[in-house]
């Protein structure tokens, strides 16, 4: 396990660097005359390239990428003008746009991303392998063909339709929960939960429905283990069988799903956070591409990065465990 | 101002959903008596309460030196006083310029080369330390500096040596056109007549800045307030803005500014559709909230006009704004005056007007400048297209320029949809020129590439959609850039696409600058834009009209000519 | 953009899927598929016939009727249910007035024909790389799941963006987003076919072939390929219904196909405001991108146990029930 | 009132009738053997016992009564109640029978409180009980631990600790040695004899080994395609059998102890350069701590028309081995010279042939490969193959799954055959098969050595088997060989201690000496 571990943390770091090679490459390949961005519709060419020097735009792209990972790693100065802003390492540069360090507008924005990414996780997690788990249980009845009817109509949806009409239902007609309006867990927990309950809700319909099929499948497949008709063999009931055997045979490779999922969902739900206005790292990241704000993009990048490799180390290693069997003396 | 950040349209990302909530206690109609001219709730406006400000976008770089404003802004002027600043009174009159910190609105000499302003006494910054000309020379100085970047180009243009003035932190020793003789005076030195300076002093760069509390980039955070209110927070780069009472504001110097409210909750980061939902069901809180950059959209509007109780809560405003079709004579066949004429009449304005929210949103516009008095507008259609276009006609003209059997182009225009130079208007001219045997082929651009492109004299597309803003409400800003031949910007932003350099239009716009006297400069402007028109360089398409809710709370509605919304240092929540 | 696409292993089992006909006769026999089989070749026949379709109609997609709508009310279309009428089946579009049935049946050849690229490019390049992965030593394994990783962190949302910067205007934008689609979402099929590779080679046959005399290329087309058929055509049928949700979501966020080639994806972003002032404008295209998607997850989901003999039996084990037993 | 009473026992699954008409009964804490090959129904009449084909489709007609339960009529409740306190399974694959998330004392305490009120910690200590009751050195520690930190045989005797957890009147063990090694095996047997003399419980051994029949059971029953041929006690029925099938089963079964009948082949050719020679070979699998030297330092030849059969347990590389001969697998170190060509015969009949391909295909590929396109040519030779391997010619378009087991060996034989070979290594090839089926294809492939020349490698774990087809056998451990030579010298007095004790756990057909050679097994174990 050790030596698995090792080379997943140095394949992770060779994953970062190159993502941010390729979105440096990306959008030092692209036009758009970022200094005048930067400057302002109405800069005249001294002012632009005032601030194309200052920006270090006219360097080559190597050099470019030079100053940013001299940044990572020890830090770098900017001038304020009247002095010096030190940002310490791991420094992800300016933003274009705000002039804020990057790090704390990321930082200032993973809060919502990870509460719509956790929140929507524990829901979709319980409705999914809770279907799953009843569709096995009623498997053959009509109860079975209904659930996977509605699991089949979950993944058919997308994620702004979805939210649609549930704001059309709960907050427009029915007028049970307000419209979202992003509170953070720190500034008041109970208001936090109530306007992030639609976007979990609606997230978690869409991506139930895959956990769904995923647990009733394990489980069908677990239940037609020998080890299963053992038990069977003595006397144990079905609801032991399905519930403690089945299920925890299930458990694995779901679980390790959810990890990739979760990974992925850290990169921004752009979607749902978009149309609840919750201001999280998606959202950033639309904004930052539209304004070629460089920084902000490739920081957005690699700490989305850095949460989708670590979720797939998670889930190979929850893999690996449940394939344990398969490796067996 | 080519595209006022200030105000923008319902932004493309936002997706909506506007209820129509059934509504608390309705209030009956508001009747304009009093000193307060403005409508909203009824009863007399009283000091206290919180109002909330609901917005998209952050306020951004909450700097003096950086922001570009149209006459001081509507949530910074609450913060920065400066020399004049817009007269807050209801309709017309508020396209005027006041005295704010200066005791006039300037004393121009010199041939209006030099202006001469005196401070009134009493001015206090928030920390109780007396605001000097001195202040006020040092923080136009600062909006040289590369790091502060953003401002309008007034101020560089117009100064003696401000093209190559780099700011305080480069150029310790300052800039020798503006002179402070004693703490009440400052005089500006212009190297060209410029009657319209006045107007220039209600931006924020001539807000005061003290050099001892200078702190750079960084000033943005905690800015030293002369205004009715002081910043208390400002997270994340004014995404939450937090203002109280400046204890050292004194009413008795600031005629303008009511200043109602005790605080002010600026919150932005927003979605428009949720703002429009709120406004509308406007609970708790949201009684006491406006907007100051979100108007409502199209299919908004069609609720809100059927529900009489809030189509009671929006304030209708007009900003000087024109949408058009801009040609470039150095690509055939925009060359020849006939093919530009032809198009001209074969132009659909009422599916343009459609598609850029319908007629309640947008009319229809003949002229270059503004349909409003203080652009010195002179109605002229020189190539009638009636509502839906002249297809007959255009074909003439085109068998005229040589063109028998019609002729295809290409129109380029951005991608987003801000109802201005968005697809839908680009498909709707499509389909009216096909009409007159025109083929359009469409190139959509994303937003940035689609300025690189138009705005550079190397790249610029013979046939594109264009918009342009007032800085302020005159003639001048708005008429200048666009037909002025010097303004021509060879590497850079140039916004003369015509490529006009007529040195009689040069000279007559030298002479209307010079005028000190700002209604017959509107005249002899609109008589310009007139002259020019015949040329058809552009195609007027429409002028927005700005639509916005506000909470049932709110007091003290006033909506000035000069932004064309709602100007929040009137209005009450008590 | 991340939640849109589904990760899940298909579950498919690589049973030796014994000769073709069982297939057709099991997936005849599960109704739901069939009746799904019948609704996409209906879609993809109306795709295929629009201009035909739109010209039954008398109407084209692009045509304005600014007289259908009513301008002073931000457009909204004249007459009930968005203005169905007899030349328009299904009403006009607020604000344009552009008849809506043309637009559908057009905008279903543009999302049905990029999300059908978009999944042949996925499996052309998760096929490509998994075999190499499987089949290369350790070090090329290793190298291609860190790419595959690449891949997976990248935001859809940047190499949209990036590629429509870069690539000139003048490209046909639907066969660019079906790039865009397809080099986002083929680590699905790469790691199945991995999975697969890994277990075939260790088979006997396979070692038996190379014994034969066959190259290592020749073994993967002869021996690996035709055992590799089931499990990609499973997840593939799967990942269709996601790409077009993927257009969906990328004309929503302004970056997918651009006016005025109409798409279901760029209707649903158009139409998200004006869920009250005219409903239908809004619940067609839903309506018809739940239709299409459901259609072909269930026929997908009818393929994966067609092709899997043993998921009927598993059913049955251990219901329990007596009297089933004893008839 | 006997323990088990079946009449009429009749089962079918789907439209084939697996079990018609079985009638049997054995007494409180007799042992009865059920014998016959794969096919014969033997495990679905042990399985009715239990109820255990409720519920899966399948139809079962006629009486059974168990330990004075009617199983057919009794509801589900009534049933638990039987399964595993009553009566009690063990199964054939221990790597499959235990669940690998829950510790084996877990596993075992939950069998046990379904069946008796007891708290969690009463259950686990009657678990370690019972685990150190079946011979699980330190059961306290080991009950905490996973399936898969247990050996084979260790996994075996924790399913007969979960069997005794509840003291059942009735045993039914399934096959329970056959996935075993033969040394495990015989401790396992020994293990269920003393526990049915401790503790009086009925015995069901359903088995395809005669010899493992022999060992552990009073009487056996034959049965053949769902049919009781032959009932009696051990003695009369393995010694005399009445029946002609009983006859032909036992004829079929290869003797450890006999000499090799037909040695009729060419004497071994040893003038030749040989066919394979391996010189201290090695193979390690694995690198720095967890490296495991599979085949650790092999030196043999191989020669041109020669046997050389190759024995040992699981884990001893001897299949690691076959696949370096054949080249299949560089070793790491050592040096293999091979100038003949090879051919190889796989063990698993299912996944030795592509499934989507027909057989004829299957077998023409090695000619396709050789470069040959002329269509004719490969299905006329194919045709030959076929027909030489007993199969009929028109069966070249036909599939895989529409053969048995032993058919599909034959197939793989034409396959390897195709090539033309010198040298064929066959890789466990019969040990998936029936012994009947298994005496016709070790016969043909003696015929075909002779008829073309052949030399054979012939890997098995199987002693008797390898004794009746090899000419020189080498006997392997641990990735070395621990003794190699003539076949009836190596049999006749072996020499290494290892090889003995894998010579004394052989089961015996006389069930006289059965007795003989446990106390011989238990005093070797001891030394």
């Amino acid at each position: 396990m050790k030596w698995f571990l090792l080379r997943r943390l140095g394949g992770a770091v060779f994953v970062l660097l190159a993502l941010s090679v390729v979105v440096y490459a990306a959008f030092y390949v692209a036009p758009g005359n970022v200094a005048q961005i930067a400057c302002g519709p109405r800069c005249s060419p001294a002012q632009v390239a005032q601030v194309s020097e200052q920006l270090h735009l006219g360097d080559p792209l190597y050099l470019q990428y030079a100053h940013f990972l001299q940044g990572l790693f020890t830090g770098r100065d900017y001038s304020t003008g009247t002095g010096v802003l030190h940002c310490q390492a791991p420094c992800l540069g300016l933003s274009y746009q705000s002039d804020q360090q990057v790090t704390e507008l990321i930082l200032a924005k993973l809060p919502a991303t990870a509460s719509l990414a956790l929140g929507a996780f524990v829901l979709w997690m319980l409705l999914g392998v809770g279907t799953g788990l009843l569709s096995v249980w009623r498997r053959g009845r009509p109860t079975e063909r209904v659930l996977t009817w509605i699991t089949l109509a979950g993944m058919a949806t997308p994620v702004f339709v979805i939210g649609l009409l549930l704001i059309i239902i709960l907050v427009t007609a029915l007028q049970i929960l307000p419209f979202p309006d992003y509170v953070p867990l720190t500034e008041d927990p109970e208001q936090w939960a109530w306007n992030l309950l639609l976007p979990w809700i609606s997230l978690a319909l869409v991506s139930a429905a895959p956990y769904a099929r995923m647990t009733r499948a394990s489980m069908l497949e677990t239940l037609a283990e020998d080890h299963v008709r053992t038990f069977r063999a003595y006397g144990v009931g079905e609801r032991a069988l399905v519930g403690r055997h089945a299920l925890r045979g299930a458990l694995a490779p779901v679980i390790a799903l959810g990890a990739l999922d979760i990974g992925s969902m850290f990169g921004g739900a752009v979607l749902t956070e978009s149309l609840f206005g919750i201001p999280g790292v998606g959202r950033e990241l639309v904004d930052a591409v539209k304004h070629v704000d460089l920084p902000v993009v490739v920081g957005l990048v690699l700490v989305t990065g850095f949460f989708v490799v670590l979720a797939n180390a998670v889930a190979d290693i929850l893999q690996a465990m449940a394939d344990r069997r398969v490796v067996l003396a | 101002m080519r595209q006022p950040s200030v105000i923008s349209r319902r932004v493309a990302a936002a997706t909506a959903v506007l209820v129509v909530a059934a509504g608390a206690a309705a209030c009956g109609p508001k009747d304009n008596k009093g000193g307060d001219s403005g409508s909203g709730a009824a009863g007399k406006p009283e000091k206290g309460g919180t109002l909330t400000v609901l917005n998209s976008k952050p306020q951004e770089d909450f700097d003096p030196a950086r922001l570009y404003t149209s006459g001081g802004g509507n949530v910074p002027s609450l913060v920065f006083r400066t020399l004049t600043t817009r007269n807050r009174e209801d309709g017309a009159a508020g396209a005027k310029a006041v005295p704010d910190l200066a005791t006039d609105l300037g004393t121009p000499s010199k041939n209006a080369t030099v202006w001469t302003y005196t401070l009134k006494d009493g001015l206090k910054y928030e920390d109780g330390t007396a605001i000097t000309s001195a202040d006020i020379k040092y923080g136009i100085e600062r909006s040289f500096a590369a790091e502060l970047s953003g401002g309008a180009p007034y101020l560089r243009d117009w100064l003696i040596g401000g093209a190559d003035y780099q700011g305080p932190y480069k150029d310790k020793k300052g800039l020798d056109s503006i002179e402070t003789p004693d703490a009440k005076t400052i005089v500006f030195h212009l190297d060209k007549p410029e009657g319209e300076f006045p107007f220039l002093a209600t931006q924020t760069q001539t807000t005061p800045v003290p050099k001892a509390k200078d702190t750079g980039t960084k000033y943005e955070e905690h800015p030293i307030s002369s205004g009715p209110y002081k910043v208390v927070k400002n997270e994340g780069d004014g995404e939450r803005l937090i203002l109280e009472r400046n204890p050292h504001w004194s009413a008795a110097t600031d005629e303008e500014r009511k200043a109602y409210p005790d605080r002010i909750d600026v919150r932005s980061g927003i979605d428009s559709a949720v703002i429009n939902q709120r406004l509308s069901a406007s609970q708790g809180a949201d009684a006491a909230a406006v907007t100051t950059d979100t108007n409502l959209g199209p299919a908004e509007l069609a609720k809100v006009t059927g529900d009489k109780k809030l189509a009671a809560r929006v304030g209708t405003g007009h900003f000087g704004y024109t949408n058009y079709i801009a040609f470039n004579p150095k690509v055939k066949p925009f060359d020849n005056p006939k093919v530009r004429q032809a198009i001209s009449y074969a132009v659909d304005r009422s599916s343009v007007v459609n598609a850029a929210g319908g007629s309640s949103l947008a009319e229809p516009a003949t002229t270059f400048l503004p349909d409003q008095a203080a652009f010195g507008y002179t109605p002229y259609d020189h190539f009638p297209a009636g509502k839906n276009g002249d297809p007959a006609k255009a074909k003439e003209l085109l068998k005229e320029a040589g063109y028998p059997k019609g002729l295809t182009v290409t129109l380029t225009h951005s991608n987003d949809k801000d109802f201005a130079t968005s697809p839908e208007i680009a498909t709707a001219l499509q389909e009216a020129l096909k009409k007159a045997g025109i083929t359009v082929k469409l190139q959509g651009l994303e937003s940035n590439d689609y300025s690189d492109t138009v705005y550079n004299v190397k790249s610029e597309p013979g046939f594109f959609l264009g918009g342009w803003g007032a800085d302020w409400p005159s003639g001048g800003p708005f008429f200048a850039p666009v037909f002025d031949g010097r303004q021509i910007v060879k590497s850079g932003y140039n916004f003369n696409s015509g490529q006009l350099n007529d040195p009689a239009v040069n000279k007559e716009i030298d002479e209307i600058n010079k005028l000190t006297d700002l209604d017959s400069a509107a005249k002899r402007w609109g008589a310009l834009d007139k002259k020019v028109g015949e040329q058809a360089l552009t195609v007027p398409l429409f002028h927005p009209v700005y639509k916005r809710l506000y909470g049932e709370a709110v007091k003290n509605v006033v909506i000035s000519d000069w932004t064309g919304v709602l100007d929040i240092s009137q209005v009450a929540v008590k | 953009m991340a939640e849109a696409i589904p990760a899940e292993e298909a579950g498919a089992v690589l049973a030796p899927a014994s000769g073709a006909s069982p297939f057709w006769r099991r997936l005849r026999a599960r109704r739901a598929a069939l009746v799904a089989a019948a609704i996409v070749a209906l879609l993809v026949l109306v795709a295929l016939a629009a201009p035909l379709l739109a010209g039954i109609e008398g109407q084209d997609p692009t045509t304005y009727h600014p007289d259908l709508v009513d301008s002073a009310t931000g457009g909204v279309p004249v007459g009930s249910f968005g203005g169905i009428s007899a030349e328009h089946w299904l009403g006009v579009e607020p604000l344009t007035g552009r008849d809506l049935f043309a637009r559908v049946v057009h905008g279903a050849r543009v999302s049905l024909g990029v999300a059908l690229a978009a999944t042949l490019l996925q499996v052309l390049i998760g096929v490509g790389i998994g075999l190499a992965a499987g089949l290369g030593n350790r070090f090329v394994d290793q190298a291609l799941s860190r790419v595959t990783d690449v891949v997976v962190a990248l935001p859809v949302m940047v190499i949209a963006l990036g590629a429509l910067a870069v690539v000139p205007t003048s490209f046909p934008r639907p066969v660019l987003i079906a790039v865009i689609i397809g080099l986002v979402g083929w680590s699905g099929i790469s790691k199945i076919v991995r999975a697969q590779t890994l277990s075939l080679k260790s088979r006997d046959h396979v070692a038996a072939a190379r014994l034969s005399g066959w190259g290592s290329w020749q073994i993967a087309r002869r021996e690996l390929l035709p055992a590799l058929a089931a499990p990609v055509i499973t997840y593939a049928v799967l990942l269709f219904p996601s790409n077009i949700v993927v257009e969906a979501a990328l004309s929503f966020l302004g970056v997918g196909i651009k006016p005025p080639t109409p798409s279901w994806g760029q209707m649903l972003s158009d139409a998200d405001t004006w869920y009250q002032a005219a409903p239908t404008y809004l619940l067609i295209p839903a309506l018809l991108l739940f239709v299409t998607v459901l259609a072909l997850t269930v026929l997908g989901e009818g393929v994966r146990t067609a092709l899997d003999p043993r998921a009927e039996s598993r059913l049955r084990i251990g219901t329990g029930r007596k009297k089933e037993a004893d008839a | 009132m006997s323990l088990v009473e079946v009449s009429d026992l009749s089962i079918s699954f789907g439209g084939v009738r697996a079990v018609d008409g079985l009638s049997f009964s054995l007494e409180a804490g007799g042992a009865l053997g059920v014998v016959g090959e794969s096919g014969s129904g033997k495990s679905a009449s042990a399985y009715a016992l239990l109820g255990l084909h409720r519920g899966t489709g399948a139809k079962v007609g006629g009486s059974i009564r168990v330990a004075g339960v009617d199983v057919t009529a009794a509801d589900d409740a009534e049933l638990r109640a039987l399964r595993g306190a009553k009566a009690a399974v063990v199964f054939q694959d221990p790597l499959s029978s235990l669940d690998p998330y829950y510790a084996v004392g877990d596993q075992i305490a939950e069998v046990y409180r379904v069946h008796n009120r007891a708290s969690r910690r009463a259950a686990r200590a009657r678990a370690v009980e019972v685990l150190d009751r079946v011979g699980i050195p330190d059961a306290l520690r080991r009950s905490r631990s996973r399936p898969h930190e247990f050996s084979g045989g260790m996994r075996q005797r924790a399913l007969i600790a979960m069997a005794l957890a509840c003291e059942p009147q009735l045993l039914i063990a399934d096959e329970p040695t056959t996935a075993l090694d033969v040394t495990v095996q015989a401790q396992i047997l020994d293990l269920l004899h003393d526990l049915r003399r401790e503790t009086g419980m009925g015995l069901l051994l359903v088995t395809h080994d005669v010899g493992v029949a022999a060992e552990s059971v009073d009487e056996v029953l034959v049965m053949q395609s769902g049919r009781a041929v032959e009932r009696g006690p051990v003695s009369e029925v393995l010694v005399a059998p009445r029946e002609p099938y009983t006859r032909a089963l036992l004829a079929a079964v290869p003797r450890v102890a006999e000499a090799r009948t037909s040695s009729g082949a060419k004497p071994a050719d040893d003038t030749g350069a040989p066919l394979v020679e391996a010189v201290d070979v090695r193979q390690v699998f694995g690198r720095g701590k967890s490296a495991l030297a599979a085949v650790d330092g092999v030196s043999l030849t191989v020669r041109r028309g020669e046997t050389l059969g190759i024995v040992g347990e699981s884990g001893s590389g001897k299949t690691t081995l076959g696949r370096m001969l054949v080249g299949l697998l560089e070793p790491t170190s050592g040096r293999l010279t091979r100038d003949a060509r090879v051919q190889m015969v796989f063990q698993d009949p299912v996944s030795s042939l592509n499934p989507r391909r027909s057989i004829g295909e299957s077998v023409a590929d090695p000619l396709r490969a050789s470069g040959e396109r002329d269509e004719v040519v490969i299905r006329a030779r194919v045709r030959d193959l076929l027909t030489r391997v007993g199969l009929a010619p028109e069966s070249y378009d036909r599939y895989p799954h529409e053969f048995s087991g032993g058919q599909r060996q034959r197939v793989g034989i034409a396959r390897a055959l195709a090539a033309e070979p010198e040298l064929i290594v066959c890789d466990e090839a019969v040990s998936a098969l029936d012994v009947t089926t298994q005496a016709q294809v070790t016969a043909l492939l003696a015929e075909l050595q002779r008829e073309l020349g052949l030399a054979l490698v012939f890997i098995a774990h199987d002693l008797a088997v390898v004794r009746q087809v090899s000419d020189r056998v080498a006997v392997m451990r641990q990735g070395r060989i621990v003794e190699e030579g003539e076949v009836d010298e190596v049999y006749g007095n072996p020499r290494d201690p290892y090889t003995k004790q894998l010579l004394a756990a052989v089961p015996a057909l006389d069930p006289a000496l059965a007795t003989v050679r446990r106390a011989a097994r238990k005093e070797l174990a001891a030394a």
